[in-house]
């Protein structure tokens, strides 16, 4: 707040003591109060469930259905309280002088309307200009405005036609297209590859600052906030604990939990620490018995430097789409690799073939020497120990009706040499290796939170004593801070057990918390491949390089 | 049903029968009729009836002219109106009003001359001459004479396409004209009631130039119009030759397709006259004070019938502990709401050899179950009995059967099937089956269904004595004489026979109190006998 | 599109073809020689082998199949063995019949299903929603003869008695020339099929109405009933046209108790009548008939899913 | 160490599916409607003749007379005690085709989601083909030629019942398969019927619980209205769709032997689908908690 009163800005909208509760009198927002001013930004931060959604939608006098409006006033640069106005004085604002960016604009465009209806339809509600004319130019303009091709062909194509990032472009060129005073923006860019998040992100901050639009930039992401936000609001359970310009938020956080949140993040170059496992890379050699030994958290040592699992020509297609065309890389005893990609670069397809779970590939995949056969099942029980395989979502790898303790039981129940009994103590065992006390072994996974299932999917992998682990995405359905709770616990584990490690996301800024190697994927080729600080300071790709030098950061 | 139009003694006595009968001679057609009466819905809904004052019944003289328009069940693409192959009751219908045949049955039973003055047998019972009514013209103006009659029989027995009355005509061996009005039928097997056949509705005398298409015979009402399954038209035939009959202007029979709608079109007056009512529903239209209830006792019967040759009917001690579990009345009472006289185990009610001496069986347990128990049957048997809805009453008086069958520890399973199943390959080959049979007389009884020649023996009827006194009677011109020999035959079926005859159902028909001159007829044929001749309309019209 | 139209179309002729051979085959279980059914007592060898030569009886099984099912296209449905009379002419008025009656209570019930189903979308929660929800379910549970004898009690029999319970047209005339006869079988069918319209329709418009592209254009400014007509109601008519379409086929079949019930004169109760006295041919083609119009009511279905959904209609993705 | 974890990640752990079903109102209403009229045709049977004087077969009087508390029928029986004696047939045969619906639905449902490919198109293919006849037009076809028996009933409702099931069950199994829960047991190589069993079944009961109850529902129509067309239970048994077809000839004069069955039938069919309503509000409430 005192960061606010120093700036000599116009206020555009003052939020002051939000109340929200669900028509049930559960109130989720606790009294919310914040500033927007022309031509700069607030990030609302907060971790899914703060009700950082619900305080931006309150900022257009939207409810959503169950939720309702208990205290508190939204007032406009000409003081009204929009909170008290009719609906259809409500409605006469939204969409001009303050607009949306959903979230999702592959569900928030109607798929039935065409592009230039959709945004034309704003601009008619709201009578922008004087005519058609005027209003069919102004949606030239602001196609323009937002990167993307203004022709009426382009105008006339159904939502299910244009990419991610231009269906998002199109829902910030309808909330820009009134020219408004102030924008809520959702999430704006989840979902999106980094490339396409730095185009966005750029055209949003642009935007913002050329026409002095009042932002709120609502996001789970401090990287992203470092990036576009002038000051910050942290949330937690509805409140907002920390406000504040975003430089003196982000480095000097004064609420515990923002500190928390920081201390969460993952950082490319890999300064501090997520958790409390120290970046593995840095200054440190991949393998280094000494460091391995004097770190608080020792590196795993590689006994033997063969290499432990090796794909060659790793090929796979859908019909004529091709997947993967041709990946090869070696895995050592006790390493961990990164296989790094966007979103269809073949990641995680891989990551599936070499557990088995992918038998349509062509090529080899190669445990200790011996070539596995494709499927699991024509794998043998051995080979199917040896490696393991842990699923992105731990709300989905879990089956809500068994227990803990009988999901982890089954590698245990198919391999057939195990009494009830031992199997019992192999499972408590797994449990408490990754620090699940033993009475989650009778629980169900709706009964856990993600990390805790995620855990227990994590204990179900590791109760056969696999050679290698192969952690497909498993941090990014999470919540930043419990990621950093799972990255340690990778981390410790594979220390401790000495298992080797393919390590597989989509999040670069994870590399050196993580991986001795790294290897890029892109278009289902590894264009890049090496020691993770290799790669990342010395690029080989064009790819790796542009996808660098758009990771936001703090 | 069985049997009727084809066979030579029984006029007019066929219904459904007919339709069942005729269904085996010609497809399967009308089962309908009659046999779904009951179960198809029906909800009278009146679509008035609530405050009309009480007619009072029609007194006085008839009166000329007006339109009557009867409703009947049954008929459909097949219907004809062919002389001598009627099949549905619309048919029936038809032939009875457009032709007529040289004898026929009157509202008694009683055989009386139509278009003959006289039938009389010879010595012999093997030739049998009849003197014809003369002035009699045909709807085209033609005299009717002998050489009608004679190309009328010849037509019917016309060994390349018989018609239905030619199985009744087997003893026919030729039609010999002896002069206009005169003619000599000569028989090769001596039959004292032969006179029984020519009364029967389907041997309806057409002019020896007869083609179908063009409807002609003597009837009281001339052809109009006709559609196959839904409606006729006739009109009065004014050169009629009874005296001032017809008293109609015009007649028309509409097809229904089931009870419900039939009952339903009488309360709301598209028709003013129907007939067939189920029985269970008399008492419902006779509150209604705009309708008359015309309800007939008739020689009808629905038996069960037992397979004499089989297991276990083939041991006399069990069919006649069968017959001794019914309780007539109950039957009578359940199956027939009521309306019916109880049976006793003889057809030919109105034979004038009936047995009436014979005395009234009735419910006796106890001995049923000693006479089971001296079969081999102490502790009960298990029979099934196969039912099908071939006449209205048959599938309810299976039930009201197996229910009574228990109290003598006889578990009667039944069985029901269609009636195209029923008459199917397995008819006549049931052990325990049902079936219905038309007003008919003893001999010509026989000849259907009790002989080991009968087209219907479903009993396997085959008893030595009584297949001679059978012979003896038919021979034998001497009505007290005759009657003797069937009252003996008829004792042997009374203490041997395989069937159960419990009762014979009444014909109701319902019709408007306007109409008049409808009068009770015992044949079994629907409203007096489709004799519209005499109907006249009261009042309105 | 058109190519997604087309494969439609083929699979539809393929499942129609499937049903005539289960259909056919059906009658191959039957015990008995149709021809001596047909025939009864009257068959003597030479007329039942004329007959069986006339029905092509002797014909291998494949080759009888292949002139039914040519029959079928040309109007030939055999002869029925109850009447003895052509199956087509048996048919003829009655299908007129029982398409009058499905088009009245389609007529009915669909728009006023979907506009009750609207509006209880719309008032989620509130009375006339309860009432309208609540109302749906206890009419979706109850049979059809049970709606009907309700009706008829109500209606015909014991509380009032204003509207004719039976059809009966006079021999001669059509069922429509009676238009009081036909209210009571009308009204059955309408409050047997609306309820699924009803429910469909609310659930397709709540879940349109929750979906973010009905929060955006709410959050665009759009007014609310341009928001429901432009934005939720073209994408309720995909779903709601193929409850409509099930309903539609589900009147195919469900006439069958209706007309019993009224003793209307159409295909259902010929099926009943047709059932009761094994008339086999009249079955076989009342079946066909009727997967017929079931199976082209969801191509129907099928095809207006796909006009109304921009991305099948460009032959996007699927 | 210490687990992070955010406030809402504390999940509330629902109340078991039951419990959820039986705390709606509307869930109660249907199990009392259920509850009577399963109680009277459970029940009484053995209240005959005890209770009435007659057997639901023994005769009281003529046909259609007021005779009795509820008069008699079209056959002179006491229609207080065909009533009485009818409903068991048609629970018990709604309850067997429905549980032989169920089964061979629920199992085609599972191997076609499971399995997919060209076993799932023949599975979906032959569902289209049962379904292009309508339950009771197929129910007629099939006694056409085996007859009216209530073998015939059963096995024919249960059959044309396990399309829309399979249908169902496919849908919702093609939801849950696509879980890693179920990649997970693969990976382990778990046999597939056990998967079947013991991975996707338990987690598609909400949406086979509704089935269950809507099939149950159409059961007890489809057999009533056979019965009701003449073409199911077969006189003289006493049944409540055969009570409404024998007596609705005389509906004016003699209603109860109509109004009692279909009171009852209705009561029934609107308890159940309450009941069904009910665990479906429950199982979708278990979808969102999920």
């Amino acid at each position: 707040m005192r960061t606010l009163i120093e700036q000599q800005t116009e206020v555009a909208l003052q939020a002051t003591d939000l109340r929200v509760a669900t028509a049930l009198g559960k109130e989720i927002l606790h009294g919310v109060s914040f500033t927007l001013q022309r031509g700069r930004m607030l990030a609302l931060v907060g971790e899914s469930g703060s009700g950082k959604t619900t305080a931006g939608l309150a900022c257009l006098g939207y409810f959503r259905t169950g939720l309702k409006h208990v205290g508190g006033t939204v007032e406009l640069s000409d003081g009204t309280d929009l909170l008290a106005l009719t609906d259809a004085g409500r409605r006469g604002l939204r969409g001009g002088s303050i607009s949306y960016v959903p979230q999702d604009p592959a569900l928030s465009l109607n798929p039935a309307m065409r592009i230039g209806t959709q945004i034309m339809e704003v601009l008619r509600v709201h009578g922008y200009g004087a005519s058609e004319q005027a209003r069919r130019n102004r949606l030239a303009e602001v196609l323009t405005d937002v990167g993307l091709p203004n022709d009426a062909a382009y105008q006339r194509r159904w939502p299910h036609e244009l990419s991610g990032g231009q269906q998002q472009r199109v829902g910030i060129a309808m909330a820009f297209a009134f020219r408004p005073e102030v924008m809520v923006m959702d999430e704006p860019t989840t979902g999106l590859d980094v490339t396409t998040q730095a185009l966005v992100l750029q055209t949003i901050h642009q935007l913002v600052t050329t026409h002095a639009v009042a932002g709120l930039y609502i996001t789970h992401d401090l990287a992203v906030v470092s990036e576009v936000a002038d000051e910050v609001a942290v949330m937690l359970a509805g409140r907002i604990v920390e406000q504040g310009r975003s430089d003196q938020v982000l480095h000097d956080p004064q609420h515990a939990y923002t500190r928390k949140l920081l201390n969460a993040v993952p950082d490319l170059a890999g300064r501090h620490h997520i958790g409390e496992v120290e970046a593995v890379t840095g200054a440190m050699p991949i393998v280094s018995r000494e460091r391995a030994a004097s770190a608080r958290v020792a590196t795993p040592v590689v006994a033997e430097p063969t290499s432990l699992l090796s794909v060659a020509d790793l090929r796979l297609s859908y019909g004529t789409n091709a997947v993967l065309n041709g990946i090869d890389f070696e895995l050592g005893r006790g390493e961990s690799l990164m296989l790094l990609g966007e979103s269809g670069s073949g990641k995680t397809t891989a990551a599936r073939c070499i557990a088995g779970l992918n038998d349509t590939y062509t090529g080899s995949v190669s445990l200790a020497g011996t070539t596995l056969q494709p499927g699991t099942r024509q794998r043998s029980a051995e080979e199917r120990h040896r490696i393991q395989y842990v699923f992105q979502s731990p709300m989905s790898s879990l089956n809500p009706r068994r227990t803990i303790g009988e999901s982890v039981e089954v590698p245990l129940h198919m391999s057939g040499t195990f009494s009830r009994k031992e199997r019992r103590a192999l499972v408590l065992e797994a449990l408490d290796q990754v620090q699940l006390a033993a009475s989650f072994i009778d629980r169900r996974p709706g009964q856990l939170s993600g990390g805790e299932r995620q855990r227990a999917a994590i204990a179900r992998a590791l109760v056969n004593a696999p050679s290698v682990l192969v952690c497909d995405e498993v941090t990014s359905a999470l919540d930043v801070s419990v990621q950093a709770s799972i990255i340690d616990l990778l981390r410790t584990l594979q220390v401790e057990t000495g298992m080797a490690m393919v390590f597989v996301t989509h999040n670069i800024a994870l590399a050196r918390h993580l991986s001795q190697r790294l290897a890029v994927l892109h278009a289902g080729r590894i264009v890049d491949i090496g020691p993770t600080d290799d790669v990342l300071e010395n690029p080989q790709h064009s790819y790796t390089r542009e996808l660098l030098t758009h990771v936001p950061t703090l | 049903m069985s049997i009727s139009p084809l066979d030579p003694n029984s006029p007019g006595t066929a219904r459904s029968a007919l339709a069942a009968a005729s269904a085996r001679f010609f497809s399967r057609r009308h089962v309908l009729g009659g046999g779904m009466a009951i179960g198809v819905g029906a909800l009278l809904t009146a679509c008035g009836g609530t405050a009309v004052a009480q007619l009072p019944a029609l007194t006085g003289p008839p009166q000329r002219g007006g339109i009557l328009r009867v409703g009947l069940v049954g008929g459909g693409a097949a219907d004809t109106l062919d002389a001598h192959v009627p099949v549905s009751t619309t048919d029936i219908a038809r032939v009875v009003n457009l032709y007529e045949a040289l004898l026929y049955r009157d509202e008694n039973f009683d055989l009386k001359p139509l278009l003959a003055l006289s039938a009389t047998p010879s010595a012999d019972a093997k030739t049998w001459t009849v003197r014809l009514r003369q002035g009699v013209t045909f709807h085209n103006g033609h005299l009717m004479t002998s050489r009608d009659v004679a190309a009328t029989f010849a037509r019917i027995t016309d060994p390349e396409n018989p018609k239905s009355g030619a199985s009744s005509l087997t003893i026919l061996d030729e039609v010999v004209v002896l002069d206009d009005y005169l003619l000599e039928f000569r028989l090769n097997t001596p039959t004292a009631t032969f006179d029984d056949s020519l009364g029967q509705y389907s041997l309806g005398i057409v002019p020896d130039d007869y083609d179908p298409q063009n409807p002609v015979g003597t009837g009281p009402f001339r052809y109009e119009s006709f559609t196959a399954g839904r409606r006729s038209t006739f009109t009065r035939n004014d050169s009629y030759w009874q005296d001032n009959e017809p008293h109609l202007d015009e007649l028309r029979i509409l097809n229904f397709s089931d009870d419900n709608a039939l009952i339903n079109a009488l309360l709301s007056t598209q028709v003013d006259a129907i007939g067939q009512v189920p029985l269970a529903l008399l008492e419902v239209l006779e509150t209604d004070p705009r309708v008359d209830i015309l309800n007939s006792e008739t020689g009808m019967w629905l038996p069960f019938t037992m397979r004499v040759d089989r297991a276990p009917f083939d041991d006399v001690r069990v069919r006649q502990a069968f017959r001794l579990v019914v309780d007539r009345e109950e039957m009578v009472e359940q199956v027939l709401s009521g309306h019916g006289t109880i049976g006793n185990d003889m057809y030919g009610l109105y034979d004038p050899g009936y047995a009436e001496n014979l005395p009234q069986r009735v419910q006796d347990i106890d001995r049923a179950k000693e006479l089971l128990a001296e079969a081999g049957y102490p502790d009960g048997l298990e029979v099934e009995l196969v039912t099908a809805p071939i006449q209205a009453g048959a599938v309810e008086a299976a039930q009201v059967f197996a229910q009574q069958a228990l109290a003598a520890g006889i578990t009667v399973t039944i069985r029901r099937v269609d009636t195209t199943t029923f008459f199917g390959d397995d008819y006549l080959q049931w052990d325990f089956a049902q079936d219905f049979w038309y007003t008919r007389n003893f001999l010509p009884q026989v000849d259907n269904g009790s002989l080991p020649t009968s087209p219907y023996n479903e009993t396997h009827w085959a008893n030595p004595r009584f297949l001679e006194l059978v012979e003896q009677a038919k021979s034998t011109i001497d009505p007290t004489q005759r009657n003797e020999l069937i009252r003996e035959a008829q004792t042997i079926e009374y203490d041997e026979g395989g069937y159960i005859i419990w009762g014979h159902p009444n014909q109701a028909d319902a019709y408007q109190r306007y109409v008049g001159g409808l009068v009770p007829n015992g044949t079994g044929l629907p409203l007096s006998g489709f004799e519209f001749r005499r109907v006249w309309m009261g009042g309105q019209n | 599109m058109l190519g997604l139209i087309l494969r439609r179309l083929s699979i539809s002729a393929v499942i129609l073809l499937i049903v005539s051979m289960l259909v056919f085959v059906a009658t191959l279980l039957l015990p008995g020689d149709p021809a001596q059914a047909i025939l009864g007592q009257q068959a003597t060898p030479e007329r039942l082998e004329a007959l069986r030569e006339q029905m092509n009886l002797n014909d291998p099984f494949a080759q009888r199949y292949l002139h039914w099912l040519g029959g079928l296209f040309v109007g030939d449905f055999g002869v029925s063995a109850a009447s003895g009379g052509s199956v087509a002419a048996l048919l003829g008025d009655r299908i007129a019949a029982s398409l009058v009656l499905m088009a009245l209570a389609a007529a009915i019930s669909i728009p006023v299903g979907i506009l009750v189903g609207t509006y209880s979308a719309l008032r989620r929660g509130r009375a006339g929603d309860h009432a309208a929800t609540g109302i749906s379910l206890v009419l979706a549970a109850l049979p059809d003869f049970v709606i009907g004898i309700a009706l008829v009690t109500l209606f015909s029999t014991t509380v009032f008695t204003v509207l004719p319970s039976v059809t009966m047209a006079p021999p001669g005339e059509q069922v429509w020339d009676y238009p009081s006869q036909l209210i009571l079988p009308v009204l059955t069918l309408v409050l047997v099929v609306m309820p699924y319209i009803i429910r469909m329709m609310r659930t397709t418009m709540i879940e349109v109405l929750d979906s973010g592209y009905v929060e955006m254009a709410r959050l665009k400014g759009v007014p609310e009933r341009q928001v429901i007509v432009r934005h939720a109601l073209p994408h309720a008519i995909a779903p709601v046209a193929q409850v409509v379409a099930i309903q539609l086929a589900w009147l195919a079949g469900g006439i069958v108790v209706v007309e019993f019930l009224f003793r209307y004169p159409g295909v259902g109760q010929a099926l009943v009548d047709a059932v009761t006295n094994r008339d086999v041919q009249v079955v076989q083609a009342l079946a066909m008939l009727i997967a017929a119009v079931y199976v082209v009511v969801n191509l129907l279905a099928d095809i207006v899913g796909i006009v109304t959904n921009p991305k099948l209609r460009t032959g996007g993705i699927r | 160490m210490t687990t992070i974890d955010t406030a809402t990640e504390a999940i509330a752990v629902p109340p078991g599916l039951l419990r959820r079903i039986i705390r709606q109102r509307q869930a109660k209403i249907g199990l009392v409607l259920t509850g009577i009229v399963v109680l009277v045709a459970v029940v009484g049977p053995l209240l005959l003749p005890w209770l009435t004087g007659y057997t639901s077969t023994e005769f009281a009087g003529r046909p259609f007379q007021p005779d009795g508390v509820f008069g008699t029928d079209n056959l002179g029986r006491d229609i207080l005690s065909r009533f009485l004696g009818g409903g068991l047939t048609l629970l018990v045969f709604a309850a067997l085709a429905t549980a032989l619906g169920m089964v061979l639905g629920t199992a085609a449902g599972m191997l076609a989601a499971y399995q997919g490919g060209a076993l799932d198109g023949i599975i979906m293919r032959g569902n289209d083909v049962l379904l292009a006849l309508p339950q009771l037009v197929f129910a007629l076809l099939a006694i056409t030629v085996l007859g009216p028996q209530g073998w015939v009933v059963v096995l024919v409702i249960g059959i044309t019942h396990a399309p829309r099931i399979a249908r169902v069950t496919r849908s919702a199994a093609s939801a849950v398969i696509t879980e890693d829960f179920i990649r997970a047991s693969e990976m382990y190589a778990v046999p597939r019927w056990k998967i079947l069993l013991k991975d996707v079944l338990p987690n598609i009961t909400g949406p086979l619980m509704v089935e269950l109850g809507l099939r149950m529902t159409y059961s007890i129509a489809a057999i009533a209205s056979l019965s009701f067309l003449g073409l199911g239970m077969q006189p003289p048994t006493a049944d409540w769709g055969l009570m409404i077809n024998e007596n609705r000839i005389a509906l004016t004069v003699q209603p109860w032997g109509v109004i009692l069955p279909v009171l009852a039938i209705a009561i029934l069919t609107v308890g159940s689908n309450l009941i069904t309503d009910a665990v479906a509000r429950a199982s979708a409430t278990v979808e969102e908690n999920k």
